[in-house]
């Protein structure tokens, strides 16, 4: 079989090969997260899109996919913010600003922005779901006038576990930013709302045909938020979600992160809900 | 003499399993000299009664892993006279092979390892790391070339894998057994001779002491004998393996859960030494010359004297192990499949040099080819009476000495055996009731 | 590392095959003692110090002395590996159990029986907590080593959970099924690379059973290939009598 | 085209001669019963009347264990895996696992192409061979018989004395280049019929399996089934990997390696946090067939089953791919005939 159009050219990249990439500042955001700013080499820019991710590597421990955290608008460096649940979040923690790591990406579609622009866009973050609808919050604000309102849902545990503190009180001053937050278990200090996610939905002043609307969160987060979206009578069409698999080449080979026919690594993380509703392994 | 000396040393080191050293002498008057095994019973039985034939060996060789590939080939003789199985000239040589490489392997880990340390007067090998790197380092590689012959032939050197009724599974390639070949050469061959000039410098250390006792071991026409021969005892020569129970006369002793022995007097003595006392006119000469420098002679009563036993007769394994892979070679590999269709269903028994010394076993098989009756007699449990003979004379014979110097020649006696212990509590002796 | 770990080698009921298998990293001893401080080993060395980061421990518990000392070892180390199969899964010591032990004991011993106390054997989780697991019979040199050098990095070892044949399969090795063998490869955990089908044997389980076996469906694969069911299960309890004691047969 | 009449006294002649130009792999005995694709190092070992071989092609392009990366923990440095193109013929090649190529070639060159695998596919020369369909086979049902000659740079058509042997490319033509063979006039022999036939057309197949998400053949199939993998650690279209990190014992050096996956081992779709997506043996069943029959077909139009018959003929279980599917559609007519009533 001569398959030339297949032959690859000498300078093909190497998908596995990681970039060393330097670790320029680390801040604990909570006692388990951590927000890396981490700069390429060259100071050369990341070029993603908001809701993609990364490969982070350390040598002899592993690699796994990080969301980024940062918006594109931000340049030079990105950033990354990584909760402790593994042996290679464990030994993230434990690094300090010098330390060089490995990437790869970025990679995943990513939000196509594109679509939502002039409209009003809401966020519907739970937990760690805030890393990556991080991107796109900042990268709205960056270009506020390319959209319409910018409405924001995000859920914790408890205010302890809150992301992003210091700027979470900034989209709160802002004018332009409308921003929810509820915990579900709040400290007697606690002044804001309590109680599960949902309950922030009702209460939302929507123009419905103009509104998209983005979730990331765990699974039983985002199962309930559907419902709660859906009794508004917002549109499937104007729903997209960005889920989570286990990923380990991110490009598209592994297989690991299939969802029924789909990669999440390709066709996600961020998915427009139409596509995924019916897919039995997705919700 | 009034000496009051009691000695007590709990799971004696550098000894494959669980013993101690239990001596009491009160004004004089020795009371009591014994070593005893407190290693936990195994019961054996238990887990061979109904097995089928294809098993035994498997569940056997598990009794012990330093001695995993005798009790593998004496399991197979049993399982194979009991059923009828014939085997080929190959099989015959392949597992004569793999038992020079196994006594190869567990001399060498004794001499080196075990013994060693107790002449340099260190508690393990691991300081002669430093002190004596270029000794340990040939200590590991002959080792590993003698594990390369079990790798190689059995697919494993502990728990080997191939080696099953009738045959092997896997025959290895002439290219795998010219390599082992070349290495026994040129590289086995000069660290034996250094191992002989090492031992003779340390053979100084090794105590004076002797007592006439029965040495039994295999006795072949042709060989000297590893693989198969009649039981002989320097007391009453050659039987025919059939006899081994009146020549073994086990029984049970309060201090160890493993069982004694005896022959024609109140105990015998197996292993290397016993094979030089009775086979050292079929050594090589290689070997003879190594007992000759080491000062071994026929008649050797000393048991500390095993040590010395075993170098020399690594030396003959090292010269024959190449013979016989001339052998293979010159007539040819064949891609031989195990002949595992029985002929009959009935008893067998196996008898086979293992480094400790000689080892029985013995199957009964129903007509479903699942065991019935099953009986294993294990070197180590042979010498146990023997080493209590040994230390009832030593102790008196040194009892002007401290208990310190008492203590540390009782260890290196009970060591100079090589006991196996996990061995010896195997537990195999017991025709099921059906 | 600041400090060299302390490593305690111990073995119970067993052959000590594992053991000698740790004596047999010929090539890889030196480096491993470059790592690490061996500070008890009775079978290679005399010195009996206290404390250890890390204890390696060989066989199964059988007698009343056996459970006073792994509590005492469990209590002396920081972690506690247990090494091969008698240790991880009861391995081949735990078919005595399958008969009442007052018989076994009077079958071997006679009237001497009450001389020598015992158990049913046991692994030892089924006692203390045991942090990590080496498996096999022997021990699997490359899992050891795997393990000792996740330890000595400070990360916790991979432990399989798939069976013997995706690695059999990845060595081409041909299936022992088609030579008209029976194979325990299916339901046994891997990690031995396939070792003994290599070597045209069939795999015999000692590594222990996959997590959620198909024990109903393993049965039939070997009554299949002409085992009566009470043969099958038989095979099946070669190592793993401990973990299928309470299964229905 | 040009065809040749190779008799089977000069396979071993037209072996030794392709050696010369290349190196060769091809189907040589291995075991007692088995064979295994090998480079060729004596004419005479190659064995070109074989049912299959375990493992196909696909060893050599995708390696089984393969090096992804090797580091250095001292200085945090790492180098990319060493990737040489095989330059060599493939001898003995079935038209199934040819096409199995295909579909992998798909697979490593769409999206972000990978170097590690185009690399190793440069340069491979295909000389295939016709089989006879053995009970597994079932390569008809999706479309490829045993005397496609697609893809080949020279196939040989098994007769009785010997093989027709047809000239397909250039590269094919300058191999047979200074081996001399008369020409073959009469035609090919009658086609052979397979034993096993998935009981409906490709192209409806998508259709069926849509509608067999909730089957209860995927239940009575895990009833049997171990979950020992091995289905998809034969499949010639399977390509899916794990990564895993490896130290060696000094801990100053290591690498990232891969090893095939398979998506019926439990871990597989296990995220972080231990959730295991697919969490019983029946629906790693589905999601292995449906792989094949549906989801990626829908992508490329292609069933990614090629009909070797491996997962089946190796399945220590007994369990028939061709039995699932054919009960899917059985199942499906039944409900759509119900349905028109």
């Amino acid at each position: 079989m001569n398959l030339n159009q297949l032959s690859p050219r000498a300078e093909m990249e190497d998908l596995y090969l990681p970039v060393m990439a330097e670790i320029k500042e680390t801040r604990r955001l909570t006692d388990l997260e951590t927000l890396y700013t981490v700069e390429l080499p060259d100071g050369r820019d990341l070029g993603h899109r908001p809701g993609q991710f990364v490969e982070v590597s350390m040598f002899g421990i592993g690699e796994a996919p990080f969301s980024i955290s940062s918006s594109p608008t931000r340049k030079g460096v990105f950033e990354l913010g990584i909760r402790k649940v593994g042996l290679l979040t464990e030994k993230l923690a434990e690094l300090e600003a010098g330390t060089k790591i490995g990437i790869r990406g970025p990679f995943g579609n990513g939000i196509d922005v594109e679509k939502f622009q002039g409209k009003d866009v809401l966020i519907v973050a739970g937990g760690i779901g805030l890393v990556p609808m991080r991107s796109m919050i900042n990268h709205v604000r960056d270009r506020r006038d390319d959209f319409g309102r910018l409405i924001i849902c995000y859920g914790s545990r408890s205010d302890r576990e809150l992301l992003f503190t210091e700027e979470l009180e900034e989209w709160e001053r802002e004018k332009r930013t409308e921003y929810h937050v509820t915990v579900d278990q709040g400290s007697p200090a606690w002044k804001g709302n309590t109680g599960v996610i949902t309950t922030l939905i009702p209460g939302l002043d929507l123009d419905l045909p103009n509104t998209v609307c983005c979730i990331c969160g765990p699974p039983v987060m985002y199962r309930f938020v559907l419902l709660a979206l859906k009794s508004r009578g917002l549109a499937d069409r104007n729903i997209y979600m960005s889920l989570e698999r286990r990923m380990k080449c991110g490009v598209g080979k592994c297989g690991h992160c299939q969802i029924n026919g789909s990669y999440v690594c390709q066709d996600g993380p961020v998915y427009h809900y139409p596509d995924i509703k019916t897919l039995q392994e997705a919700l | 003499m009034t000496r009051n000396l009691d000695i007590n040393v709990e799971h004696l080191t550098r000894v494959e399993g669980h013993g101690n050293i239990v001596v009491n002498m009160k004004e004089g008057r020795l009371e009591k000299a014994q070593l005893e095994i407190v290693e936990a019973p195994r019961y054996f039985e238990a887990m061979l009664k109904g097995r089928s034939f294809h098993e035994a060996a498997i569940i056997t060789s598990r009794i012990c892993g330093i001695c995993s590939l005798g009790h593998q080939i004496t399991s197979l003789k049993a399982t194979e006279q009991a059923l009828g199985l014939e085997v080929s000239e190959q099989t015959v040589l392949l597992r004569k092979l793999l038992i020079h490489g196994a006594t190869m392997q567990s001399n060498v880990l004794h001499a080196y390892f075990l013994a060693a340390p107790d002449f340099l007067k260190v508690g393990s090998v691991f300081p002669l790391v430093a002190t004596h790197p270029e000794v340990v380092l040939r200590a590991l590689r002959m080792k590993k070339l003698a594990n390369d012959i079990g790798d190689v032939v059995s697919g494993r050197a502990v728990h080997p894998i191939t080696p099953v009724p009738g045959g092997f599974t896997r025959i290895p390639t002439a290219a795998e057994l010219t390599e082992l070949k070349r290495k026994l050469e040129e590289q086995m061959m000069p660290d034996l001779i250094a191992t002989v000039e090492t031992m003779k410098a340390l053979a100084g250390e090794i105590p004076q002491f002797e007592r006439p006792t029965e040495f039994i071991s295999l006795r072949s026409d042709d060989d000297y004998a590893l693989y198969d021969g009649d039981i002989c005892s320097t007391d009453t020569g050659r039987v025919p393996d059939s006899q081994y129970r009146r020549m073994t006369n086990e029984f049970v002793v309060p201090h160890s859960t493993s069982k004694h022995c005896k022959a024609n007097r109140s105990s015998y003595f197996v292993g290397a030494l016993a094979r030089w006392n009775n086979n050292h006119d079929r050594l090589c000469d290689l070997a003879g010359g190594a007992a000759e420098t080491l000062g071994l002679k026929p008649g050797c009563c000393n048991p500390y004297m095993n040590t010395i036993a075993q170098v020399v007769e690594s030396a003959h394994c090292a010269v024959d192990s190449v013979a016989i892979i001339d052998r293979l070679l010159q007539v040819g590999l064949k891609d031989e499949e195990p002949n595992q269709e029985p002929t009959r269903y009935g008893t067998g028994i196996g008898a086979t040099e293992v480094p400790r010394g000689i080892l029985y076993h013995e199957y009964t098989y129903d007509k479903q080819g699942r065991i019935t009756a099953a009986n294993c007699i294990i070197p180590t449990g042979q010498n146990l009476e023997n080493i209590d003979d040994d230390m009832k004379k030593l102790v008196p014979e040194i009892v002007d000495r401290s208990k310190e110097e008492i203590t540390s020649w009782l260890e290196m006696l009970v060591r100079a055996y090589d006991p196996c212990i996990s061995c010896s509590v195997h537990m195999l002796d017991v025709d099921f009731i059906e | 590392m600041a400090q060299k770990p302390r490593v305690a080698i111990f073995d119970f009921t067993g052959c000590e095959g594992c053991e000698l298998n740790q004596l047999n990293f010929e090539d890889q001893l030196l480096d491993i003692l470059a790592h690490v401080d061996i500070v008890e080993w009775r079978e290679a060395m005399d010195d009996r110090p206290g404390e250890y980061d890390i204890a390696f421990v060989e066989g199964s518990l059988s007698t009343p002395d056996c459970i006073k000392r792994i509590h005492e070892i469990r209590r002396r180390a920081k972690v506690l590996v247990a090494v091969g199969a008698c240790a991880v899964q009861g391995g081949i010591n735990g078919m005595k159990n399958i008969r009442p032990i007052e018989q076994v004991r009077e079958e071997v011993y006679g009237e001497d029986k009450y001389l020598f106390p015992t158990l049913p054997a046991l692994p030892l989780r089924a006692v203390v907590k045991v942090d990590h697991e080496v498996r096999g019979c022997p021990m699997t040199q490359i899992e050891f080593l795997k393990v000792f050098t996740a330890l000595v990095m400070g990360k916790e070892p991979i432990e399989p959970t798939s069976s013997v044949c995706t690695e059999c399969k990845l060595k081409e090795n041909e299936c022992v099924f088609t030579k008209g063998m029976i194979c325990l490869g299916p339901v046994t955990r891997a990690g031995c690379d396939a070792h003994c089908p290599t070597f045209g044997q069939y795999c015999t389980g000692c590594r222990g059973l996959v997590p959620e076996p198909n024990l109903e469906g393993m049965k039939e694969i070997l009554v299949e290939h002409g085992l009566s069911v009470q043969e099958a299960w038989k095979r099946l309890q070669l190592y793993n009598a401990v973990e299928l004691e309470g299964v229905r047969s | 085209m040009v065809q040749f009449f190779l008799e089977s006294d000069r396979v071993a002649e037209f072996v030794t001669h392709l050696m010369k130009r290349k190196p060769v792999y091809a189907p040589h005995r291995k075991g007692r019963k088995s064979y295994s694709f090998e480079r060729t190092r004596d004419a005479a070992g190659v064995v070109l009347d074989y049912p299959r071989v375990m493992q196909s092609v696909k060893k050599f392009f995708l390696p089984p264990r393969e090096q992804l990366l090797s580091f250095d923990l001292g200085d945090n440095t790492c180098r990319a895996g060493e990737v040489e193109p095989l330059d060599a013929i493939f001898l003995g090649v079935h038209s199934y696992d040819l096409a199995a190529v295909g579909r992998l070639d798909h697979n490593f060159s769409e999206g972000r192409a990978e170097r590690n695998y185009l690399t190793r596919r440069q340069g491979a020369l295909w000389v295939g061979v016709s089989y006879e369909p053995d009970e597994y086979h079932f390569a008809g049902s999706v479309g490829i018989d045993p005397y496609d000659t697609e893809g080949f740079d020279i196939f040989l058509t098994r007769l009785l004395d010997g093989y027709v042997l047809e000239v397909l490319t250039p590269a094919g033509e300058s191999l047979l280049e200074g081996f001399d063979l008369p020409a073959h006039e009469a035609g090919k022999p009658a086609k052979k019929h397979f034993q096993q036939h998935i009981y409906v057309p490709q192209d409806r197949l998508n259709e069926v399996m849509s509608a067999s998400y909730n089957n209860p053949v995927w239940e009575e199939t895990a009833l049997g089934c171990v979950g020992c993998g091995t289905c998809n650690l034969v499949c010639p279209t399977c390509y899916c990997f794990n990564v895993e990190e490896n130290v060696d014992i000094t801990v100053t050096k290591g690498s990232r390696d891969r090893h095939w996956d398979g998506c019926m081992l439990r871990e597989f779709s296990e995220v972080a946090g231990g959730e295991v997506f697919r969490e019983t043996l029946a629906a790693r069943q589905r999601h292995r067939v449906m792989r094949k029959f549906k989801y990626i077909s829908e992508k490329t139009g292609q069933p990614w089953c090629v009909g070797c018959g491996r997962c089946t003929a190796y399945c220590t279980a007994g369990i028939s791919i061709v039995n699932i599917v054919n009960r899917c559609i059985s199942d499906y007519e039944k409900s759509t005939v119900s349905a028109i009533r």
